[in-house]
């Protein structure tokens, strides 16, 4: 999250830095709700007809999480880059992991 | 979550604590709502039919299947893209 | 809501138990939240041709508040079984009204 | 909320009100954004016109009576709910 | 927002008053986010032929912020008219700019 | 706002700056989501393919430049209204 909270900020605070650290729980943990969310939508039909996930639901929900994570990636890079060309900070705004 | 100190540490973690019993409510209301939504489409009566509720039990099964194996990937992802220096190119 | 708080626990502090009714609160108006958004888009058509609720639209919000109830009770009930299978600490946590 | 002593429902009681302007606020968004949604959906206007004014201030009338109405319901069940020992089989 | 902080309030706390501020502007915040949902979603079709917004696509956005800020002085307009029937207490909550 | 003093305006400035560090992740994550849910519709690879690659730079460009006109918009439009007086006939 270096590109959020500025890589090379010289001193934080304790209240800072726990704030910091919370904030970047909270980043990991929407981003999460959200892949849930549109994963579910993608690839859970909305008829139930057995409690277990079938074969196909399953797989599908884990390539839906391997694309999420590359959206992710890509917007994070395209958002660096223009930041970049504007001048900004540098750092880096890695996905989910900080 | 690196440089903090032991003190800082637990005031973390603390804060933690609330906000995980934060999200497990925000998951089971998301449940209820989604279950609801997805079996319950008759109006006609004011109790829950045969149908309706198998309906909301398979439908809470399969959505805590889901979220548990959704969970598993996303660790995994997220553990491999730190490791890997978080950023291609870097 | 014991089942969230461990119906046992010995002494709270006031800050702990002030912290506990507020988050009572909050869930209590959550479900309510997701039940008005639930109901509405399922009783009442985006048409508004008049300005009251007519005599169908107003029954099916009753029934639509009932079946409501009962899968959040359904749910807590199978949720509980299955933390308490788990050698979960027992307790209930029935449905909105705690 | 039992068990709380009267300082403690002081604090409590100031926290509820900030809550209920609150939940007063997101009413009054979801309200406006629910009957935007529902009413316009011609752009080639910039100005609403006599049909789409007349379907929000229905719309308005309309969520204002249903979200009292669901309100009423809501608290019977929940009253009756915690009154039956809460739950079935307890 | 004087019809939700009540015009003539006589002496707020400096915490009061920030909260106060501090409302006002959670308030224009959530409303620019819900305006943003509904007219990218009316204007903005979910294809992405081309990185631009093409003439229509921008026009649309225009009209549609004009409209929802009419839709939002409609509503509220409405609801103090209905407040002040029952004798509330005045004032008034013109929109997003207090 | 008006009423803040000097040390009010700074406590508020410091909430404000805290309010738009969680505005700018709040924007970046509905980016994503959307851009995923409108782009990403085939789950028979494991990896994204040119072609819902391409949409989503598409999208995001196209995202971000709506973004800022509607904020332009709403900035003009929000600037009007306070200075008409607020309400019509007041």
């Amino acid at each position: 999250m270096s590109f959020l909270f500025g890589g090379g900020r010289p001193q934080l605070s304790s209240a800072e830095k726990i704030a910091a650290a919370e904030t970047e729980v909270e980043m990991i943990s929407d981003m999460f709700n959200r892949l849930s969310q549109s994963c579910t939508k993608k690839c859970i039909p909305p008829e139930y007809r057995e409690p277990d996930l079938n074969k196909g639901e399953s797989v599908c929900l884990d390539r839906c999480v391997s694309k999420f994570f590359e959206v992710n990636l890509k917007v994070s890079e395209k958002m660096q880059g223009e930041a970049a060309q504007r001048g900004g900070a540098g750092g880096g705004m890695s996905g989910f992991g900080m | 979550m690196d440089g903090l100190n032991a003190s800082e540490q637990r005031e973390f973690q603390g804060r933690m604590e609330k906000k995980q019993m934060k999200e497990f409510m925000t998951m089971y209301s998301n449940l209820v709502q989604r279950c609801f939504d997805d079996c319950v489409n008759d109006f006609t009566t004011k109790s829950l039919h045969a149908k309706e509720e198998g309906c909301v039990m398979k439908c809470v099964d399969k959505y805590l299947k889901g979220s548990e194996r959704l969970g598993q990937r996303f660790q995994e992802q997220n553990a491999a893209m730190m490791q890997s220096g978080q950023l291609p190119g870097r």
